[in-house]
């Protein structure tokens, strides 16, 4: 896929949405939100994260896929066959938008792996044989592509503004408890499907802002974890550092921002010495997972939306909350949009975290 | 044939309208070249003994003196070249082994000059270092997988952290560039006096060599690196104690699988106290460990020296970079050193066969990229830092070397260039003008500890401007970020295995 | 506070310096018999011999006084001392109280006795005014032929200067050899040797007993053997004692010089004396007598100064020595330089031709005495040596050597004498 | 190191021309320098006036030529009063203090390179073994 060629660099308009109580909301706002940002993408490249709906198959891995040809899809699902129940398959439903050309096939598939299968790979959790089935889709399938393999959550992409995307795939149609946007102004890989935001692995999604000058060596330190990148993507590499320190490590969300945007020796002086001891520790050992470089990104996974910042805060952050709901977004003027009267907004410090947890598992 | 010499290296033209016959240079030069004649009260020089050390051009106070290269010529001839000839002369006067000092100078590629760095432009912005933090703080030593951290939840909304994972010994650096071991015996007290200071200082490491640690430099011991080598001279209790770290020499890259020899004319009452050997004799390093005669030895040999200091001070092992080396050093890491420093084939030393100098190991550049990517493969590159070594010349060399995958650099020759050196290559002689590779308390004394410390701090602290400044241009600031990320590197003018190798692309290559 | 000095030579001038240095009020004044501000007496053979001008004598600038607010009382005699008055008695009508006093009133010829020693043409030689009345004498009497008694360095000195006028000199000398005080035989036959050669006729083991006289003036020496020698100008230099008609009659105790402890001090409290006039310690003899001699004056007068001052400072004690040069020839003696007794070890180089003349004498290994002829370089270091009675045991054959330095002193000395700065090694 | 170049500088600096060349090829007599270097074995140093505080040669001087000078507090000689009697050289215990060789008849010694922002031996030394620093 020669499309894969090259690492991503994009200055891009980021938005997200999450109702803490797990009240699920349609998608109209985010796409209005979205919108109001359009001059930070270029139309190269737009999507979305949603997570609760598919409540009904809220048990089940949901792969969202995107083929370039027949032959690729005939190919995938015979692989997929091989290793999972198909629970459902369907296409993803489109409307017609002039605006967005040269789409793929679009389809989602709900998955449960095989008993026998998991057998043969006694050594892996159920979550590690999701993730080597995507690696395998998208590195050995000629023209297919993995947009998301979470559960009870999926992502919506492509070339094109956001919100024509977001109509494209008729968003306004699902319910949600967390949205999350990511318009795109690539400066060098031409805009392609796949490579569009947010970028998804398991339940992660990772919308993202900026060029991380520490790449060279984030990619490689993952390497030593394991992770080998496919698609030479700042986010990609985001939503492999969060998967390792946060599903495999264990780490808080406050510990993996002190990670990701570590504060300086020296300010690390002016801590108290416990607290000092942990931030040296964290450097020492994941100096090389510091994302070095301007960025502004919103993870989000079933349980939580996070924001954060590089740590000096070279790219854009705002965050709000209004009741249940929490905004972060690159502006205040997209919250503004859509939450005219926020309780609160702030600007999160350069890599000070901004969480958003779900109080009570929705029903 | 008549008997021959070969004809000297070096001639010595002395300006006579300038020389004042002083006899400043008579005085000076160890090699007596230059000797005063009272019926005329003027000096000559004997450019046959002259090594090209430069001193007497340094320090005659009318600058009378100009040591230039011999014209003389021999016919032209691509294969035996005049050094060929001369080494050959040499050989068949003497019947011995061709000694030399410091790194081989042959015309192997330099990979060095065919790497570039990258810098920001529009889609990030470039950091001024001069206006913002840029850390070049470095932590050599082991890292663990993982860390645990225990969350408590107080009273207080605020959780409670504990740091559940215990962090291995580590070597603290402020700037990424160690002095790499040069023995007491190879240099003079003077010498190693200097680096110390110059080390600690800066906030970083001097290595003592096979040498031993002379008792005045035991007050130096927080910025030590106490090294074991096949000859354990000098080695004790207080020794491994004394040290911040433990160093095993395997190798040198000036001499990969050579032992050492330091006669016994430069054992002074110091050196033999200071190495525990008798005044006199000589000091042989025999070429292997003779308790390490595998991977397995030496892992016994490590954990013996992490036992001996409580597993308070990382161990670590220094080898030559040969063929083999990355799975040498996947061993030697899964051995359990905490460290482990290459030396290229450039790697300096106080005296080798200058066939073996010349023609063993390889260039630290490839050591370096193939080792690093072979310990992340295996997923145990955390387990151990890489020092990289061997003829590192300048804050680009460093930068470029970390970007490969070093944690930090050793600099040797670099560092006794600062203090006078001008790489005559005849440290063996012992006859070192500059009372740098001396044991002769005629020639130590030249070299002002207070003087040469300080040309070494500001060697050090224009290095590390610089590497900062080369940073910033990236848009990185804190070094972490530039080591092993050779996304910053691209090549010029290699060739595509080159490139494969040290896993960088080529100039011109976007993302 | 109101201090006194009787005397204006070196001595009298370093107390001056060592009390003002810690006492910039109190009243200070100098009593001086001699009519000029200060000079520099050992100077007056050079003044003799028109080497140097008369401006050339003083040795410390004229604004010294007012500088350090001394009252000068010159041409004034002091006669006599009222110890419990604490008076100065200059004339039965002026006196001069003082709280502290100084008594620097340095030495006197010593004149024998000899028939006719009243002429006109007899002269002393140890005060400027000797110096320029000889020149006068010589100017209005054109004085062809001089006799010289006494050949100690005074006496040959003046003759120095007398033959430098083109006057020819005969040395009178009692003992058998000139300098027989100070140098041993060696260093004076070379310089009895250097005296013939620029003129000098020397007459040892011999005295003038009498002196004829035309008109009132010398005109011939009569020698113990009967010798008649022509002479239009005889000078007397057969030595010198210290000057203390001052303290005649009075209590404070005397023998040849004026008495005094370590602190330069009298018997009598506030009543000090330093210089060619007392009698101090002798540091390589370990007794107290009179060392007329320059440095040992000014070194005296300083720490009699600073006592005075209420500043407590011990006299380290002296030893003879000179430099003098005579006939062109540079000469260093310092300590015993010819003991008598035995238990002495000596070290002598000699090269006659040059001259060259160098003796060191050592007493068990510790230098008390040298003598330098010709080359003098360095001499000082012995000095030195000899002063901090160094034992010698360990480089004693460097002594005489080209190499020998402060390099071959042991490590210690060299710390002792200086610290670091430029001798670290 | 024993080059003994600051005997090189001293002499310059106290020659007629203070130039280098000259001063060793055209100036006759041929200029003094006023410091002394001692060498024994490797050890050696280069020794010159201390200017002690309590300096013998001032209460030796009959001639009142030797002073300390009131800014720089070194002790000098005042050429013109002095008579070349030699009561210094018998008195200093570093033996400094030398003959004019350069035909008249006075001292020779170290004057701190009056003028000269630092002593020559100072500035010239190229293993900074000679320091200038008071002391008291």
């Amino acid at each position: 896929m020669n499309y894969f060629l090259g690492k991503d660099i994009s200055g891009c308009g980021l938005v997200g949405v999450m109702d803490q109580s797990g009240r699920r909301f349609s998608g109209r706002d985010i796409i209005t939100s979205i919108a109001c940002m359009r001059e930070r993408a270029n139309g190269l490249g737009g999507g979305f994260a949603a997570y609760g709906i598919y409540p009904e198959f809220r048990i089940y891995w949901c792969f969202h896929m995107m083929f370039e040809s027949k032959s690729a899809m005939v190919q995938t699902e015979e692989f997929l066959r091989d290793n999972y129940k198909l629970v459902k398959d369907e296409i993803i439903p489109t409307k017609e938008d002039k605006y967005v050309r040269y789409r793929p096939l679009l389809w989602r598939y709900f998955l449960q792996p095989k008993e026998e299968k998991m057998k043969l790979h006694y050594d892996l959790t159920e979550e590690d044989f999701v993730v080597k089935t995507v690696m395998e889709i998208n590195t050995q399938i000629e023209g297919a592509f993995v947009a998301s393999s979470g559960k009870n959550m999926g992502v919506f992409k492509g070339v094109g503004y956001p919100e024509d995307i977001g109509r494209f795939y008729r968003l306004e149609e699902y319910e949600a408890y967390i949205w999350t946007a990511h318009g795109r102004f690539p400066t060098n890989t031409v805009g392609w499907w796949g490579g569009a935001h947010p970028f998804g692995l398991l339940d992660w999604s990772v919308v993202h802002n900026g060029e991380v000058s520490s790449y060279g060596i984030n990619r490689r330190f993952l390497l030593n974890y394991g992770y080998s990148c496919a698609f030479f993507t700042d986010t990609e590499v985001m939503t492999y550092l969060f998967d390792l320190l946060v599903r495999k490590h264990k780490l808080s969300f406050e510990i993996v921002a002190d990670i990701l945007a570590a504060p300086f020796w020296d300010g690390m002086e002016r801590e108290s010495p416990e607290k000092r001891e942990i931030l040296k520790a964290l450097r020492i050992t994941y100096g090389s997972a510091l994302v070095n470089g301007p960025f502004s990104i919103i993870v989000a996974n079933s349980e939580s939306m996070i924001g954060l910042n590089d740590r000096i805060k070279l790219r854009p952050l705002m965050a709000a909350t209004f009741e249940n709901k929490l905004y972060i977004a690159s502006e205040e003027s997209a919250i503004r949009e859509i939450c005219p009267t926020p309780d609160k907004v702030w600007m999160p410090k350069a890599g000070e975290p901004v969480i958003g947890r779900l109080k009570k598992q929705n029903g | 044939m008549a008997k021959r010499s070969p004809p000297t290296e070096f001639i010595i033209e002395r300006d006579d309208e300038k020389c004042i016959a002083c006899q400043v240079c008579v005085r000076m030069c160890s090699n007596d070249v230059h000797s005063y004649d009272t019926e005329t009260d003027a000096v000559f020089s004997d450019s046959a003994k002259c090594v090209g050390c430069h001193f007497c051009e340094t320090i005659c106070p009318t600058g009378a003196i100009t040591i230039g290269r011999n014209p003389s010529e021999f016919k032209l001839n691509a294969n035996w070249n005049a050094q060929v000839i001369k080494n050959i002369i040499k050989q068949a006067e003497t019947g011995g082994v061709l000694l030399t000092g410091m790194g081989c100078d042959r015309p192997y590629p330099i990979y060095w000059d065919h790497i570039v760095l990258n810098a920001s432009q529009v889609t990030n912005p470039s950091i001024d270092p001069l206006r913002e933090p840029m850390e070049l703080c470095t932590y050599i030593g082991r890292k663990p997988d993982k860390i645990e951290i225990q969350i408590t939840n107080s009273k207080s909304q605020i959780p409670n952290y504990r740091l559940q994972t215990l962090i291995p010994p580590q070597l603290k650096l402020e700037t990424p560039i160690l002095f790499s071991a040069m023995s007491y015996g190879s240099i003079s007290l003077n010498a190693c006096r200097s680096l110390a200071r110059a080390a600690a200082e800066i906030g970083t490491f001097y290595n003592t060599g096979e040498g031993g640690l002379h008792k005045e430099l035991y007050r130096y011991s927080p910025n030590t690196i106490v090294q074991v080598a096949s000859g354990r001279f000098g080695v004790h209790k207080e020794y491994l104690e004394a040290g911040a770290a433990i160093e095993i020499k395997i190798g040198q890259g000036a001499k990969p699988g050579i032992g050492g020899h330091l006669p016994g004319e430069k054992v002074s009452e110091e050196i033999s106290s200071t190495r525990m050997i008798p005044q006199g004799t000589d000091a042989l390093s025999p070429a292997p460990h003779h308790d390490i005669y595998s991977i397995e030895d030496l892992k016994q040999l490590i954990y013996a020296l992490k036992e001996a200091t409580r597993y308070k001070k990382p161990v670590g092992v220094k080898i030559a970079a040969v063929h083999n080396v990355a799975p040498i050093v996947s061993g030697i890491v899964r051995a359990g050193a905490d460290f482990v420093a290459i030396d290229g084939i450039r790697g300096g030393t106080g005296a080798a066969p200058t066939v073996v100098r010349d023609s063993v190991g390889i260039p630290i550049e490839l050591a370096i990229a193939v080792v690093d990517q072979r310990l992340r493969e295996e997923g145990i590159r955390n387990q151990a830092s890489i020092i990289a070594a061997g003829g590192l010349r300048n804050s680009a060399d460093v930068i470029k070397a970390i970007a490969l995958g070093a944690d930090a650099v050793y600099i040797g020759t670099a560092a006794l260039v600062a203090m006078g050196c001008s790489l005559c290559q005849s440290c063996y002689t012992g006859k070192c003008n500059w009372g740098i590779a001396t044991q002769d308390p005629y020639l130590t004394k030249r070299l002002n500890p207070d003087i040469a410390t300080q040309r070494l701090v500001n060697l050090l602290h224009a290095w590390s401007l610089e590497i900062k400044e080369m940073l910033g241009g990236m848009g990185i600031n804190a070094i972490e970020s530039l080591r092993g990320n050779r996304e910053q590197l691209r090549g010029v003018g290699l060739s595509d295995i080159d490139l494969k190798l040290l896993g960088i692309k080529p100039a011109g290559e976007a993302w | 506070m109101n201090y006194v000095i009787i005397g204006n030579g070196p001595s009298a001038i370093s107390a001056v310096r060592a009390i003002r240095e810690v006492d910039l009020r109190s009243k200070l004044t100098i009593i001086s018999d001699e009519p000029y501000l200060n000079y520099s007496r050992p100077l007056i053979s050079y003044l003799l011999s028109k080497r140097i001008e008369k401006d050339k004598m003083p040795f410390c600038q004229e604004n010294f006084y007012e500088e350090n607010q001394v009252q000068l009382i010159l041409n004034k005699r002091a006669k006599s001392l009222d110890v419990k008055e604490k008076n100065i008695i200059l004339s039965h009508k002026e006196r001069i109280p003082f709280d502290r006093l100084l008594i620097a009133t340095g030495g006197a010829p010593i004149i024998p006795e000899f028939r006719g020693r009243d002429l006109f043409g007899i002269f002393t030689f140890t005060k400027l005014q000797d110096a320029e009345e000889i020149a006068r004498y010589i100017r209005y009497n054109k004085v062809k032929e001089a006799v010289v008694v006494g050949g100690g360095l005074i006496g040959l000195k003046a003759a120095e200067a007398i033959i430098e006028l083109k006057i020819k000199v005969t040395i009178v000398e009692l003992a058998d050899r000139i300098l027989a005080a100070t140098f041993d035989k060696n260093a004076s036959s070379v310089i009895e040797v250097a005296l013939e050669k620029i003129g000098g006729n020397l007459l040892t083991n011999n005295t003038a007993v009498e002196i004829k006289s035309k008109d009132k003036r010398v005109s011939e020496v009569i020698l113990r053997d009967k010798k008649r020698i022509r002479a239009e100008l005889v000078i007397v230099a057969i030595g010198v004692r210290p000057e203390i008609e001052v303290v005649k009659g009075t209590s404070i105790k005397t023998n040849k010089g004026i008495l005094v402890n370590n602190f330069m001090q009298t018997n009598i409290k506030d009543i000090y004396a330093a210089g060619d006039c007392c009698e101090a310690k002798d540091s390589l003899l370990g007794i107290n007598r009179p060392i007329p001699i320059w440095p040992v004056a000014a070194s005296q007068g300083k720490v009699a100064g600073y006592n005075m001052a209420g500043v407590k400072r011990e006299y380290s004690g002296s030893f003879t020595m000179n430099s003098i040069e005579l006939c062109g020839i540079p000469t260093i003696s310092v300590g015993q330089t010819y003991p008598q007794k035995k238990g002495y070890e000596v070290l002598e180089y000699f090269d006659k031709d040059k001259p060259i003349y160098k003796r060191i004498v050592l007493k068990n290994n510790r230098i008390v005495g040298a003598i330098f002829l010709g080359d003098i370089e360095r001499a000082g270091i012995y000095t030195g040596l000899i002063k901090d009675r160094v034992d010698a045991g360990s480089f004693k054959e460097h002594l005489l050597k080209e190499d020998f330095g402060l390099i071959i002193l042991p490590k210690e000395y060299r710390k002792h004498l200086v610290t670091g700065t430029g001798i670290e090694v | 190191m024993g080059c003994r170049l600051c005997e090189v500088y001293c002499l310059v600096q106290h020659s007629r021309t203070k130039n280098i060349i000259k001063a060793y090829k055209g100036e006759y007599p041929k200029p003094q320098p006023r410091l002394i270097v001692e060498e024994k074995g490797h050890i050696s140093f280069a020794l010159q006036c201390r200017h002690c505080e309590d300096a013998p040669c001032l209460e030796a001087c009959i001639t009142g030529a030797m002073y300390r000078d009131k800014n720089t507090a070194a002790i000098l000689c005042e050429e013109n009063k002095c008579v070349g009697c030699w009561m210094c050289i018998m008195v200093c215990p570093f033996g400094v203090i030398g003959r004019n060789r350069e035909g008249k008849k006075v001292i020779s010694k170290c004057d701190l390179c009056i003028g000269a922002e630092t002593p020559v031996c100072v500035k010239n030394c190229p293993n900074e073994a000679i320091i200038h620093e008071e002391r008291k």
